[in-house]
C-alpha cells in the first residue's frame, strides 16, 4: 500500500504491448495490437475511435471480462498498482474486480438485474466485500444513491430497474461502481451512448464531480470526441485494433498529428472550420475488415498521405511533445 | 395485479364455453347413434325411440346443446353408459389417482430437469453437457407407451423389483379417505403404524410417474439449459461479474432467478399436458385414474363420460395454465408492477 | 471500392447449408432422416419378405435365425419387412400431417398478424379454445369423431398441431410488421398482398421450419400413440405403434417383438430432433456466436 | 428555394392508444396538434429528444401513420383524403430514407431487387430498363455496380445506407423525409453520407425533411431548424437566427448541453436542465416543459403557451415571449 502515496502521477494502471484475439467461425479478429497505455491516479484517459476499432475489447480485457474462448490475450501485460492482472486467478479477480476496478456499460436498462431492486443490486455489492449486516449495506445503498443525486434515494432503493428512466439507471449503475470499498479506477463503456444529450451532460458532470470526491481515476470509453473534450485530460486514438495518436486533450484538438485523428475531427458537422461550409471533408472508404488485415497500417487504404512503406510496416512511435505521440510514418506538422 | 388476475380469469369463461361448446357438437355430430350403442344390436325400434325421448336427444340440436349447458353448469354430465354411475361422481373418484400420478412425475421431472439443465448450461460444451443434452434428446424422441412396456420388461419381468401396474397390492386392504393413496398411506402409517401401505403405494407409484415424467423431464432440462445460457449472456451478469460477485452466487441467485421465469411457464404447460398423458402411461401400467377411464369410454362409445372427462382435463388444464401465468407474474417485478 | 471483395458471394441459403453442414447434431439428424426416407421408399424393393405373409409354424422366432434377421412376430411375419414398411408409413405421417398443420397455420397466422382488429381477435379467439384441449387429447378426440383409421390419425394431428404455427407465425408477423424495411416498402406503395406474402412471411419462415421439422417427429410418435391406443392404423398394417400395442402381451417372452418397433420409432423421431435443433442453432441469430 | 411550400402540415394530430401505469387506456399523444410548412427546395431540420415525436411527425406527413386530426397538404392535394390507388401514385414524389439501414432493408432480397422494387411496384419500364437504371442508380450514390448481387449483410452500415438513398431515389422523388438517416453510422462514415444527401439535393433539386437527436448534425445540414418536445413545436426559426438567438428555455438547455468538440470551451459553469425527460403519455399540465424550465412561471403550469412570433419566421411557444 505503500505505492499509493508515492506522488499522485505514479502510474495506477499500465498496459504493455496487450493484443487480443478472437477466434470466430471466419477466421482470427485481431481485435487489439500491441497496445499500451498508462492511466495515472486521479486521471480521465479517453480510448476514442469508431466501431470495432478495439476499445471496448480493451476496457474488458483490463477486468478480466473477455470471453476465454473465443477470446484469446495473445501476449501482453496489464499491471494494475503493480501487479500483472493477467496472471491472476479468476478468485483472486473477483476480489480485485469488486474492490479496486469497477466498470459501467452503455445500456443501463440490460446492465442491471431485472427481478432484483437497485438497492438490493448495490447492497449485494457491499455484502460481497464486507463482512456487513443486510440493513447496513442496504442503508449504504441509499447513501450511494443519495451521492449520484437520485431524488428521494429511499424509495428509489425499492425500485425496480424498469421502473428507472435511462438516466436514473445510468446513475443507479454508477452508485453500484462506487459501492466498491476503494474505488481506484473505472471503466466507463460509452456510458452516456444510450441517452439524451439534457440527460448525456448531467451524466458527464456528476461523473467529473465523482472522480474528484472520491479520488479515483477514470478510463472512459466513447466515439463521441464532443465527450472526450468536456471530460477527458488525456486521448488515445484507436483505429482498427491499433493505438495511432495519444496526446493531452488540448494537443490533440489543436493539433492533430495523425491522419485519421485529423480526418475524424474533420468529420464533425460541429466543427468551427464549417461555420458557412456547404461540405464536410469526410474520410473516404471503410473501415478494413479485421480478419484480412495485414501488418501494415490499417489507416492506409482511406489515408491520403500514404505511401508504399504505410501498407506494409506498422510505424513505430514518433514523439512529438512531452506529451503527444503519433504512430505514422507521414504525420501532420 | 389483482386487476390483470381478474382479467385473466374472465377471459377464462369464453374459453371454458368455447371448449365445452366444441365438445358438444363434435360429439353430437359423429356417426353413430348414442341410443343405439346403449341398447346393443339387438334392440327393438321402439325401444330406441323410447330411449332418445329420454335423452333429448329427438329435439332440436340448439335445444339440447341448451340443455346440456343448464345441466352442466350444475356439474351434472350426466350418466355413464357403461356403468350407469352419474358421470361427475366417477370423475371425483378417479381424478385423485391421475392427480397424484401427474403429481409425482412432474415432482421428479421439474427437480431432475432443472438440476440438470443448470449444471449444463455452466459446464457448457464440456462432455458431461453433451451427455446430458444427448440423454434429453433421447427423452423427448420416446414413445412413452413403449418406455412403460420397457420399463416393465426390464424391472418387473426381468429384475423382479417393481410390480407392473396397479396402485396398490391388492392383498392389502387400506381405508381410503383422499383417494390419494399417498396420502391414505401416511395416514395408516400414523394412524397404525404400518408402512407396508406406503411402501406398497410408492413401488407402485415408481414406474408410472418415472414413465410419464420422462419427456417432461427431457424438456424442462432443454429450457432450462438454454435460458440459463441466455441469461448468463445478459449485460447485467456482466455488471455483476464486474462488481466482484462471486460465481456460485451469480449463478444460483442473479442467473436462475430470471431464468426460471420461462421455465415456470414450461412446468405449467408440461403439467398440464402430463393428464392427457396419463391416457398412455395408465393404460399400460393398469392405473385406475381418469385416462384409462376416457380411453375405455371412447372404446365403448360412452359418450357422456367422454364429454364429461374432456371438460373436465381441458378446465383443469385452462385453470393450471391461469395459476402458472399469475405465479409467473408474481415472480416477475416487470409485469407485477405494470 | 475494393474489387478484390467481388468473389460469388454466398446466398443466405447456401450460407445456411454451409453453417448446417458443420453442426454434428444437424448432420446426424439428416443421415437418420435420409436413411429411414430411403428405407421407406424402397420398402418394397429392399424387404425381405411380405411383411403381411404369416408363417404360423415359425412363430415368434429370435432375431437372428436363418432368414428372419430381426426374428418373427406372434404370427410369424418377418420383423424386418414390417419395420420397413412401417418407416414408409411414419414418414408419410410425419409429411401429411405437418403439411396440413403448417400450411393452414401459416395461412391463419399471416392474416391474423397482418390483418388485426376483430378478424385477428376471433380467429386467435378460436385458436386458444383448441389451445385448452391438452395435444393428446384433441387428437383423441378428433379421431374419436372421424373413427379409427389411419389417415383419420393424420388429420387430427395435422389439426391439433394448426395452432402452434398460427401463434407461431403470428407473432412473428407482429414483430416483422413493424420493422422498417415493411415501412420502407410500404412507402414506395408495396400493396398489403405482396407486404403479407413476398416480404413478410419470407422473415417469418425460420421458426417455422425449426418447428416442422420438429413437428414431422411428434407427429411420428403421436400417430404411434393413436393406433397403440387403437384409434389409428388397424390391423395387420405394419404401423410401428399398433407393432408394440399388439405385442404387449409378449413382454415376458420375446423381447424383440416389443423392442424393434420402439426402437424404430425412437431413432426415427430423434432424426427429426436433432436436425431440427441444429436447424434451431443455425437459424437463431440470438444462438449464433 | 423558393418561397414555394411543398407541404403544408396543419393542426397535425397523431395519437396512439397505450396503457398506462395503471392499466387502463390512455393515448400516446406523439404529435399533438403541430402545423408548419415546408418550402420547396429547403432543408427542414427536426431536432428533440427520444419520445419528442420528431419520427412519428416524419412518418405521419408521409401517411404512414394515420392520423387523429388536422391535414397534412402535398401541393394542392390533402394526403388523407387520398384513395389507395391515389396515394399509391402519391407516394412516387414522397420517399423516406430510415434510420437503420440494415432494418430497413429486406434481409431476403439482393442488392438489385432492392432497388428495383419501386420500379417494379410502379411499372416503370422494361426489365432491362430497369436493369440500367439501378446500375446507374447505384452509381449515383457511390456503390459499385458489381455489387448488385450481393444481400445488405454483406455491405458495411454506410454502404447499406447507400442503398437505401438509391432506393429513395429510384422513382425521382421531390421530397424526402430523412428520418434519423445518418445516427447509425460511425462519425466518418455519417460524414460521407451527409454530403452524399447535399450532393443529391443540389442534383435533383430535393426537398428534405431531416430528423435528428444530434443537434450539430441538423445545424449543419438545415436551412430551417424545428424543435419538438413532447410532442409538440416548441421553435421554429431559420438555422442562423436560431444559432444566434434561440428562445425557448428548452432549445437553450438543448444548446448547453451539447457537448462542444473543443476542450478550450469547456462549459464546467454551464447552466444544465435538470431531471427527466416525463413520460409522453402522461405529459405535465401547462407547457409540457415547465417542471424543469428554470424560468417557469404561475401560468406555465396551467396553460400551454401559443406561438408568438418573435421576429419574422421566428416562432416559439413560451409564455416568456407572448404578448
Amino acid at each position: 500500500m505503500k505505492k499509493h502515496d508515492q506522488t499522485t502521477t505514479a502510474n495506477l494502471l499500465e498496459i504493455q504491448d496487450l493484443s487480443v484475439h478472437f477466434n470466430t467461425q471466419r477466421g482470427v479478429v485481431k481485435a487489439v495490437r500491441d497496445l499500451s497505455l498508462t492511466i495515472k491516479k486521479e486521471e480521465t484517459l479517453a480510448l476514442v475511435g469508431e466501431s470495432g476499432c478495439g476499445k471496448s475489447v480493451t476496457a474488458h480485457s483490463i477486468n478480466g471480462l473477455i470471453p476465454v474462448p473465443p477470446g484469446i490475450i495473445e501476449k501482453g501485460k496489464i499491471i494494475f498498482e503493480g501487479e500483472n492482472l493477467l496472471q491472476k486467478t479468476e478468485k483472486e479477480m473477483q476480489h480485485i474486480r469488486g474492490v479496486r476496478i469497477s466498470m459501467i456499460f452503455q445500456e443501463p436498462m440490460t446492465s442491471l438485474n431485472p427481478v432484483f431492486t437497485i438497492g438490493r443490486q448495490i447492497a449485494d455489492v457491499f455484502l460481497t466485500h464486507h463482512d456487513i449486516p443486510r440493513e447496513e449495506a442496504f442503508s449504504r445503498a441509499v447513501n450511494l444513491l443519495d451521492m449520484v443525486k437520485i431524488p428521494s434515494p429511499e424509495t428509489r432503493a425499492k425500485s425496480y430497474p424498469h421502473q428507472l428512466s435511462g438516466g436514473m439507471r445510468q446513475r443507479a449503475m454508477i452508485a453500484m461502481a462506487l459501492a466498491s470499498p476503494e474505488p481506484g479506477l473505472m471503466i466507463a463503456d460509452e456510458p452516456t451512448t444510450a441517452l439524451d444529450v439534457t440527460i448525456q451532460a448531467q451524466i458527464l458532470r456528476l461523473m467529473v464531480s465523482l472522480k474528484k470526491r472520491v479520488g479515483m481515476s477514470l478510463l472512459l470509453i466513447t466515439h463521441d470526441m464532443g465527450v472526450v473534450a468536456e471530460t477527458a485530460d488525456r486521448v488515445i486514438v484507436m483505429y482498427a485494433g491499433r493505438k495511432v495518436e495519444e496526446a493531452d486533450v488540448y494537443s490533440l484538438f489543436d493539433k492533430p498529428a495523425h491522419p485519421y485523428t485529423l480526418g475524424l475531427l474533420n468529420s464533425l458537422p460541429s466543427n468551427r472550420k464549417y461555420a458557412g461550409a456547404s461540405r464536410l471533408e469526410a474520410i473516404p472508404g471503410t473501415v478494413p475488415d479485421l480478419l484480412t488485415i495485414n501488418d501494415g497500417c490499417p489507416f492506409a487504404n482511406r489515408c491520403p498521405r500514404a505511401g508504399d512503406i504505410c501498407r506494409s510496416v506498422f510505424p513505430g512511435e514518433t514523439p512529438l511533445t512531452e506529451h503527444h505521440s503519433v504512430w505514422c510514418h507521414n504525420h501532420v506538422r | 395485479m389483482l386487476s390483470y388476475i381478474l382479467k385473466r380469469i374472465g377471459l377464462l369463461i369464453p374459453t371454458l364455453l368455447g371448449v365445452i361448446t366444441l365438445v358438444f357438437f363434435m360429439i353430437s355430430l359423429s356417426p353413430g347413434d348414442p341410443a343405439r350403442v346403449m341398447l346393443g344390436e339387438r334392440a327393438s325400434a321402439e325401444q330406441l325411440e323410447k330411449l332418445r325421448e329420454d335423452l333429448g336427444l329427438d329435439r332440436p340440436l340448439h335445444q339440447q346443446y341448451f340443455s346440456y349447458l343448464s345441466r352442466i353448469v350444475r356439474l351434472d354430465f350426466g350418466k355413464s353408459i357403461t356403468t350407469g354411475r352419474p358421470v361427475i361422481e366417477e370423475i371425483g373418484q378417479l381424478f385423485p389417482a391421475t392427480m397424484e400420478l401427474a403429481f409425482f412425475a412432474m415432482l421428479l421431472a421439474s427437480g431432475l430437469g432443472i438440476i440438470i439443465g443448470v449444471v449444463s448450461a455452466t459446464k457448457r460444451n464440456t462432455p458431461l453437457d453433451y451427455a446430458s443434452m444427448i440423454g434429453a434428446l433421447f427423452g423427448v424422441s420416446m414413445p412413452v407407451f413403449w418406455l412403460g412396456l420397457v420399463l416393465i420388461m426390464i424391472f418387473s419381468v426381468g429384475l423382479d423389483l417393481l410390480p407392473t401396474g396397479g396402485r396398490m397390492n391388492i392383498r392389502l386392504y387400506m381405508e381410503t379417505f383422499t383417494n390419494f393413496y399417498i396420502i391414505d398411506a401416511l395416514i395408516a402409517l400414523f394412524r397404525k403404524g404400518d408402512i407396508t401401505y406406503l411402501g406398497s403405494a410408492l413401488k407402485h407409484l415408481i414406474l408410472p410417474a418415472a414413465a410419464l415424467g420422462t419427456i417432461p423431464l427431457a424438456i424442462i432440462a432443454r429450457t432450462t439449459r438454454s435460458s440459463m445460457l441466455e441469461v448468463l449472456k445478459q449485460d447485467y451478469i456482466k455488471t455483476a461479474r464486474a462488481a466482484g460477485i462471486p460465481e456460485g452466487k451469480i449463478i444460483f441467485r442473479y442467473a436462475l432467478k430470471n431464468a426460471l421465469l420461462p421455465i415456470i411457464t414450461v412446468i405449467g404447460i408440461q403439467f398440464g399436458l402430463l393428464l392427457s398423458g396419463a391416457i398412455l402411461t395408465e393404460t399400460i401400467f393398469a392405473w385406475p385414474g381418469i385416462g384409462k377411464w376416457i380411453y375405455h369410454s371412447i372404446s365403448a362409445r360412452d359418450y357422456p363420460a367422454v364429454q364429461g372427462g374432456i371438460i373436465i382435463i381441458s378446465t383443469v388444464f385452462v385453470v393450471i395454465n391461469l395459476l402458472v401465468d399469475i405465479l409467473y407474474s408474481v415472480v416477475n417485478p416487470r409485469v407485477r408492477l405494470s | 471500392m475494393n474489387d478484390t471483395l467481388i468473389v460469388k458471394d454466398p446466398t443466405p441459403f447456401q450460407e445456411i447449408l454451409h453453417e448446417l453442414s458443420k453442426n454434428k447434431a444437424a448432420v446426424a439428424g439428416l443421415i437418420i432422416i435420409a436413411l429411414f426416407l430411403l428405407i421407406g421408399i424402397l420398402a418394397p424393393l429392399i424387404a425381405p419378405k411380405d411383411p403381411f405373409a404369416q408363417e404360423i409354424s415359425l412363430r415368434k422366432l429370435p432375431p437372428f435365425s436363418p432368414g428372419y434377421i430381426l426374428g418373427s412376430d406372434d404370427l410369424g411375419r418377418d420383423m424386418l419387412s414390417r419395420l420397413m414398411y412401417g418407416a414408409r408409413i411414419s414418414m408419410i405421417i410425419g409429411v401429411i400431417s405437418v403439411g396440413i398443420a403448417m400450411g393452414s397455420g401459416l395461412l391463419i397466422g399471416v392474416t391474423a398478424g397482418y390483418i388485426g382488429g376483430w378478424y385477428d381477435r376471433i380467429v386467435m379467439r378460436l385458436i386458444d379454445i383448441m389451445l385448452a384441449f391438452p395435444y393428446i387429447l384433441l387428437t383423441i378426440v378428433i379421431v374419436a369423431v372421424l373413427g379409427p383409421s389411419l389417415f383419420n390419425a393424420m388429420v387430427a394431428i395435422g389439426v391439433s398441431q394448426i395452432p402452434r404455427y398460427a401463434r407461431l407465425v403470428r407473432a412473428s408477423v407482429l414483430a416483422e410488421k413493424e420493422a422498417d424495411y415493411v415501412t420502407a416498402e410500404r412507402s414506395l406503395g408495396a400493396s398489403p398482398l405482396s407486404l403479407m406474402f413476398l416480404s413478410i412471411l419470407p422473415n417469418c419462415l425460420a421458426p417455422v421450419s425449426v418447428q416442422a421439422t420438429l413437428g414431422v417427429g411428434e407427429a411420428i410418435l403421436s400417430s404411434a400413440a393413436l393406433s397403440f391406443l387403437g384409434l389409428g392404423a388397424q390391423p395387420p398394417t405394419p404401423e410401428w405403434g399398433l407393432m408394440i400395442a399388439s405385442s404387449r402381451e409378449f413382454i415376458t417372452n420375446a423381447w424383440w417383438i416389443v423392442t424393434f418397433p420402439g426402437l424404430a420409432t425412437l431413432l426415427a423421431v430423434l432424426g427429426f430432433n436433432l436436425f431440427g435443433d441444429g436447424l434451431r442453432d443455425v437459424l437463431d441469430p440470438k444462438l449464433r456466436e | 428555394m423558393s418561397d414555394k411550400s411543398i407541404l403544408r402540415v396543419q393542426n397535425l394530430k397523431t395519437y396512439f392508444d397505450v396503457h398506462n401505469e395503471r392499466g387502463e387506456k390512455a393515448h400516446l399523444k406523439a404529435v399533438d396538434d403541430v402545423s408548419f410548412t415546408i418550402r420547396e427546395g429547403e432543408i427542414l431540420g427536426v431536432v428533440g429528444e427520444s419520445g419528442c415525436g420528431k419520427s412519428t411527425l416524419g412518418r405521419t406527413v408521409l401517411r404512414l401513420e394515420e392520423k387523429r386530426g388536422g391535414t397534412v397538404m402535398y401541393r394542392e392535394t390533402d394526403l388523407f383524403g387520398l384513395d389507395h390507388r391515389e396515394l399509391r401514385a402519391a407516394r412516387k414524389k414522397l420517399q423516406m430514407i430510415f434510420q437503420d439501414p440494415s432494418s430497413s432493408l429486406n434481409p431476403r432480397k439482393k442488392v438489385s431487387s432492392l432497388i428495383s422494387q419501386p420500379l417494379k411496384i410502379h411499372r416503370t419500364g422494361t426489365p432491362e430498363e430497369i436493369q440500367d437504371r439501378v446500375d446507374a442508380l447505384m452509381e449515383e450514390v457511390g456503390l459499385n455496380p458489381l455489387y448488385r448481387r450481393r444481400f445488405p449483410h454483406q455491405f458495411s452500415g454506410g454502404q447499406r445506407q447507400r442503398i437505401g438513398i438509391a432506393r429513395a431515389l429510384a422513382l425521382n422523388p421531390e421530397f424526402i423525409v430523412c428520418d434519423e438517416a445518418v445516427s447509425a453510422l460511425d462519425v466518418s462514415v455519417q460524414a460521407q453520407i451527409l454530403n452524399l444527401l447535399l450532393d443529391l439535393q443540389d442534383r435533383h433539386r430535393l426537398t428534405y425533411m431531416f430528423i435528428s437527436h444530434d443537434l450539430s448534425v441538423v445545424e449543419f445540414i438545415s436551412s430551417r431548424i424545428l424543435v419538438m418536445y413532447l410532442g409538440k413545436i416548441v421553435e421554429i426559426a431559420d438555422k442562423k437566427d436560431l444559432m444566434k438567438n434561440p428562445l425557448h428555455p428548452y432549445t437553450k438547455a438543448l444548446f448547453a448541453a451539447y457537448p462542444d468538440a473543443d476542450p478550450k470551451n469547456r462549459k464546467e459553469d454551464r447552466m444544465l436542465v435538470m431531471g427527466d425527460v416525463p413520460s409522453p403519455i402522461n405529459p405535465p399540465r401547462g407547457c409540457h416543459f415547465h417542471p424543469r424550465c428554470p424560468f417557469a412561471k404561475p401560468v406555465c403550469t396551467e396553460v400551454y403557451p401559443g406561438n408568438t412570433n418573435a421576429e419574422p419566421g421566428h416562432t416559439v411557444a413560451c409564455h416568456l415571449y407572448s404578448t
